[in-house]
């Protein structure tokens, strides 16, 4: 009886182990692992399942035999046999998963501080979440873009913040997410491990836009990370370009880049009118002053509070006075 | 009936199982979950003065609060003297130790007041700085809970007069004596940690 | 295990001698605070002494020493709690 | 002093009355009127999410729909309803007459309807958006309505804690001569954790929502982030309330499922120290795990693992639950009766929610799954597969005492399994979702989860509709159901050795316990007013 019982339950283990292993090495529950971070995160997570999926069959399964097996027979009034306990038992199932939990423990405390080291110099790109965008910069460029673009295999940390409330930042790909918190910044180490463009999500409730705060990453070779970031360096330093990509063109008139707004006051010839706006002040000030404080002063005939006050962060300093500079030319 | 039970039968009458009486149990939980309000509201003002630093705090002036604070360690004396003199059976000197308790706690709340109208002079205001919105709220809890007492000082004086406790029956007493000591233990504790600790 | 309230009368000079040790350590403390200790001296000192004021008031004026256990229970456990949850809070 | 309005009138239910019994009725009925509500919050999420771009709701009414649909199903159905099963049997259960504050009792009742009017008239005045969870500074932000939420989630902390210390009380206070604590039923032991953990967590929330109504309404400056506010500091107050809130939710039905293994496997309930000890060590370690919701916050990493390991370390206990019901169904003779079924289904799909629970710890997956619909099935499969499934179990396995009529069984397993199938259809794949990258409370997704996300809307559509046969069940059962015998089940708790509906102040004579409240398969020898039932029946 004893050795029967013995024998069975080895049979049930060894069933149960296996069961878990083949869950955890086949299961694909999660997407593409595009950063090296997301290859320990996954190994993690399939020993998780792995465990999981033993104890969970251990479990439905003993309940489904004990429904089966010991339900009342009919006619059968009388009660099961009166057992209250056994010491050597509910110590067993206190220690073993006890145990399980302590491995588990140490793995996870390995996994972290592994997947959290930043690795050798790694490149800063920092993140500003608002309601509801990513915005990204490259400070060693001084180069701010609304695309998120990074070289394969070179580690890279994020600085995360907030402008307005709290986001999240996650790349499902990368298995990586850390929130974007107004007034401090957070940081989160990532290495690139496959080519590919990967979606961005905020993952943190931020308001009415939540579900529409998406982005991209695009993760490809150094040679073409280095040209669009080239790219992205002449467009920001190109006036007329910077003129289309800020957004000017759209609200005001300006010839020579081929816009016609009118919610704005046309800009050709800014030069002349510009002087005499601000008393003693010059066209160059003058411009500046419209676009860093907008409703500074309002041209006749047009509506205060329509232009956007966040120039200041939007745009570089150089930038700024590169479209200064090019209005002040335009005839 | 086991000699247990037996026990256990008799405390039931007066409803008391381990032999303790069901209005102090009440009162001692209340007292538990109210540890935790002002532990929510102590950690908000830690956490800040950690962070902050709370540069305002030297506009606070530690002798004056001493004072306060002496005042209302005096009504805790007279609330215990209350209670022992009715345990003495004296009706009429407890009613004389809850008035003077009621004056000492109307003192202490007039010297908030003062201190309070003193800070928003200076320009420290509940709206102005994290350091006055932690300051006012946490101290002003504090001093809702004396004036809380204050009132039910009041009912227990009037039902005091309507004899309403005697050596044997006091409870009321008794009770109403823990939340005024524990509403004292509470300004201790904030005494130090926002005048005291730099 | 009922606070005794056997010979209340004489308990009154315990109230008073507890009353005058609770003015003194304010005192002290007022005085410990004026002193120019450092922040974690400092600190430590004067939460020892207005420990020892609470744990005289709820010792003494709420009973707790002479009372049941479950009452000590009831209300340090909390406390516990209280302290562990601040100075989390602080770090956090 | 204590005023009891003849018995038998419906009336009194809508009265104010002190009778502990009228109040856990009046606890469990308004609790389910607003999970009624909330269900039909989450039926109008399913079907926004029921394919992507839909345009049923617009955003701002969604996350309206999904914060109150939380806040509702949290604080205004599962608290109060496992209070009113509190109410109604804690005091039956140890053999007293009443409460030990009964006046105090019908308070804390009295203040739930309001509060839950409060929070449902935020919805006209531009509704809480903020998600339960009421993060700063986007709840500071928000229209009125969050204003109103937070002073009802004042009101509702409030009744909860008043609740607390009178269950507390009347169990160290009043138990029946020789209900000694080694006999306590393990739903009075479950309680007692619960109504612990209600006592040290339930003011912190409360001193933070007076923080975030302050700043409202008053101006204050603790969330403003120019002037030096942490929004840190609100989650770390809300945690420290809203993860023991789990355990509020969880140990009440762990106690009920305790209560039925053993009358329907008629055996002795296995390990009945553990199991009231692991009640306890849940309550202890719950308070010590708040801020593994922080992971991904931006709170000191260092802090971190400690958090890990304790909550980690609370699977052990809670393993230990499973396998003493385990270990009490074996060689047991059971009878598979509509409560039994729900207790089984208690335990598989508890089961769900625990192991994933393991997941969420382990802080580098939780990065990656913290926030996703990954952690919406995890808390769905233990407060909807756990807490309610144990609800509904005990709602059928008192049903004959509260009403002193039977339900209909054929029904009741009808309820059962369209109950268990909707559960699982609904939330097994929103763990793939997560998983995937959904993240949660949004009101469009990607069309690559449409698939996932119709199989959820399905199964919340099959929750929906399983409902019915409940109400009917119980609506019928209770106006003309066969009468039902003062013990049924022939279980051997105090509550059924009385009369179904006991009578006001519940025994004639106060019982004297000699024997503990399993003890099935031997000579029961409980002695008083009446005789105890016989042990099997």
């Amino acid at each position: 009886m004893r050795e029967r019982t013995l024998f069975l339950s080895a049979i049930v283990a060894i069933v149960l182990v296996a069961l878990g292993f083949v869950v955890a090495s086949q299961a694909n529950l999660m997407p593409p692992a595009a950063s090296t971070r997301a290859v320990e995160v996954d190994q993690l997570f399939r020993v998780l399942l792995g465990v999981s999926t033993v104890i969970f069959f251990l479990v439905e399964g003993a309940l489904v035999f004990a429904v089966l097996r010991f339900r009342k027979r009919a006619g059968d009034d009388k009660d099961g046999p009166p057992i209250h306990g056994n010491a050597s038992l509910e110590i067993l199932w206190t220690l073993i998963p006890t145990a399980i939990v302590v491995v588990i423990g140490v793995y996870s405390f390995q996994v972290l501080m592994s997947i959290e080291n930043p690795g050798r110099s790694p490149r800063i790109v920092e993140i500003i979440g608002r309601q509801f965008a990513w915005n990204f910069r490259y400070p060693d460029q001084d180069l701010a873009t609304s695309e998120l673009h990074l070289p394969v295999g070179q580690p890279v940390v994020f600085q995360i913040t907030s402008e307005d409330v709290i986001h999240s930042f996650w790349v499902p790909a990368f298995r990586g997410k850390r929130d974007a918190t107004p007034g401090q910044v957070s940081e989160m180490a990532i290495t690139p491990r496959e080519i590919g463009v990967f979606p961005v999500r905020c993952a943190e409730l931020c308001g009415a836009g939540h579900s529409i705060m998406t982005s991209q990453v695009v993760v490809e070779s150094q040679d073409a990370f280095d040209s669009w970031l080239a790219q992205q360096q002449a467009l920001a330093n190109d006036p007329g370009q910077l003129f289309l990509t800020a957004g000017c063109g759209g609200c005001h008139t300006l010839a020579v880049t081929g816009n016609t707004g009118v919610v704005g006051p046309p800009l050709d010839g800014l030069a002349a009118r510009a002087g005499e706006r601000g008393p003693g002040e010059d066209a160059a000030h003058y411009i500046e002053k419209s676009i860093l404080e907008p409703d500074g002063f309002i041209v006749p005939g047009f509506q205060p509070g329509l232009m956007p006050k966040d120039f200041g962060q939007r745009l570089t300093p150089q930038q700024i006075q590169a479209l200064v500079a090019f209005l002040l030319a335009q005839p | 009936m086991s000699q247990q039970a037996v026990a256990h039968a008799e405390n039931y009458r007066a409803g008391q199982a381990l032999g303790v009486d069901h209005r102090k149990v009440g009162m001692w939980l209340f007292i538990a979950s109210e540890v935790m309000f002002f532990g929510g509201l102590i950690a908000t003002y830690l956490h800040y003065k950690y962070t902050l630093g709370f540069p305002e705090a030297s506009r606070l002036d530690i002798v004056a609060v001493g004072v306060n604070t002496t005042i209302l360690l005096t009504s805790s004396l007279a609330v215990v003297m209350g209670l022992s003199s009715i345990r003495a059976g004296k009706a009429g000197r407890m009613s004389v130790f809850l008035l003077l308790t009621i004056l000492l706690g109307l003192t202490f709340l007039t010297g908030q007041v003062l201190e309070f109208s003193h800070l928003y002079g200076e320009g420290v205001t509940l709206t102005g700085s994290v350091f006055g919105s932690s300051f006012f709220t946490l101290t002003g809890f504090h001093g809702l809970h004396v004036l809380a007492g204050v009132v039910w000082a009041l009912i227990v004086l009037v039902l005091g007069l309507r004899r309403a406790f005697s050596a044997e029956r006091n409870m009321g007493v008794e009770v109403f004596g823990l939340y005024w000591h524990f509403v004292d233990i509470v300004w201790i504790m904030l005494f130090t940690l926002i005048y005291l600790i730099p | 295990m009922q606070a005794p309230s056997a010979h209340p009368a004489r308990r009154w000079p315990l109230y008073l001698g507890v009353f005058l040790i609770l003015i003194l350590l304010t005192v002290i403390e007022i005085m410990v605070a004026g002193s120019g200790l450092t922040p974690p001296t400092l600190g430590i000192i004067l939460l020892a002494l207005s420990f020892s004021k609470a744990g005289l008031v709820a010792a003494f004026y709420m009973h707790l020493r002479d009372d049941h256990r479950l009452y000590t229970a009831i209300f340090v456990l909390p406390v516990l709690l209280l302290m562990v949850f601040a100075v989390l809070s602080v770090l956090i | 002093m204590t005023t009891y309005p003849a018995t038998g009138t419906w009336r009194r239910y809508f009265s104010w009355n002190t009778d502990h019994k009228v109040i856990g009725v009046q606890y469990i009925v308004t609790s389910f009127v607003f999970f009624i509500l909330a269900g039909m919050l989450a039926m109008l999420m399913r079907a926004q999410l029921r394919a992507p771009g839909s345009e049923l709701l617009n955003a701002e009414t969604y996350n309206q729909v999904m914060t109150n649909h939380g806040s509702l199903m949290i604080f205004l159905w599962i608290l109060p309803v496992v209070a009113g099963f509190g109410n109604y049997l804690i005091p039956l259960m140890i053999g007293a007459r009443d409460m030990a504050f009964p006046r105090l009792n019908a308070l804390s009742y009295w203040l739930i309807p309001p509060a839950g009017l409060i929070m449902l008239a935020s919805f006209f005045v531009g509704g809480a958006e903020a998600g339960w969870t009421a993060y700063v500074p986007l709840s500071i932000g928000g229209p009125p309505g969050q204003t109103l939420w937070a002073v009802s989630i004042m009101i509702l902390g409030i009744s909860a804690i008043m609740g607390a210390i009178n269950f507390v009380t009347t169990v160290l206070t009043m138990r029946a001569p020789g209900m000694t604590f080694g006999r306590l039923p393990l739903f009075v032991w479950g309680m007692m954790a619960t109504s612990l953990l209600v006592l040290s967590a339930t003011p912190v929330l409360t001193a933070g929502l007076v923080l975030i109504a302050l700043d409202r309404v008053v101006g204050t400056q603790f969330f403003t982030v120019a002037s030096g506010g942490d929004p840190i500091l609100w989650q770390n107050l809300f945690w420290f309330y809203s993860h023991p809130a789990v355990y509020i939710m969880i140990l009440p039905a762990m106690g009920i499922v305790s209560e039925i293994f053993p009358v329907f496997a008629r055996k002795p309930i296995f390990g009945y120290r553990m199991i009231a000890l692991s009640s306890m060590a849940i309550a202890v370690l719950g308070l010590t795990v708040w801020a593994h919701h922080m992971f991904a916050s931006g709170m000191d990493p260092r802090l971190r693992v400690p958090y890990m390991v304790s909550s980690m370390v609370i699977a052990v206990p809670t393993g230990i639950k499973i396998f003493s019901w385990l270990a009490t169904i074996w060689y047991g003779k059971l009878r598979l009766s509509t409560p039994m079924l729900f207790a089984l289904g208690f335990i598989s799909m508890f089961l769900i929610g625990g192991l994933t629970g393991i997941f969420l710890a382990a802080i580098p997956v939780d990065l990656h799954v913290t926030d996703t619909y990954f952690v919406v099935a995890h808390l769905h499969f233990v407060l909807f597969g756990g807490s309610v499934s144990a609800v509904y179990a005990g709602l059928y396995y008192w049903f004959p005492k509260i009403t002193g009529r039977m339900y209909d069984e054929r029904t009741g397993r009808v309820h059962f399994v369209a109950n268990f199938v909707g559960t699982n259809l609904a939330y097994l794949p929103m763990f793939a979702a997560g998983l995937m990258g959904m993240p949660r409370r949004v009101a469009d997704y990607d069309p690559s989860f449409t698939s996932y996300n119709q199989m959820a809307t399905l199964g919340g559509l099959i929750l929906a509709l399983s409902t019915l046969p409940f109400l009917y069940n119980v609506i019928l059962s209770w106006a003309r159901g066969p009468k039902a015998a003062a013990n049924p089940w022939s279980a051997l708790t105090l509550e059924w050795q009385t009369s179904s509906p006991p009578p006001t102040e519940n025994f004639a004579e106060i019982p004297v316990v000699t024997t503990d409240p399993y003890a099935y398969g031997e000579e029961s020898t409980m002695t008083g007013e009446p005789a105890a039932a016989p042990a099997a029946g």
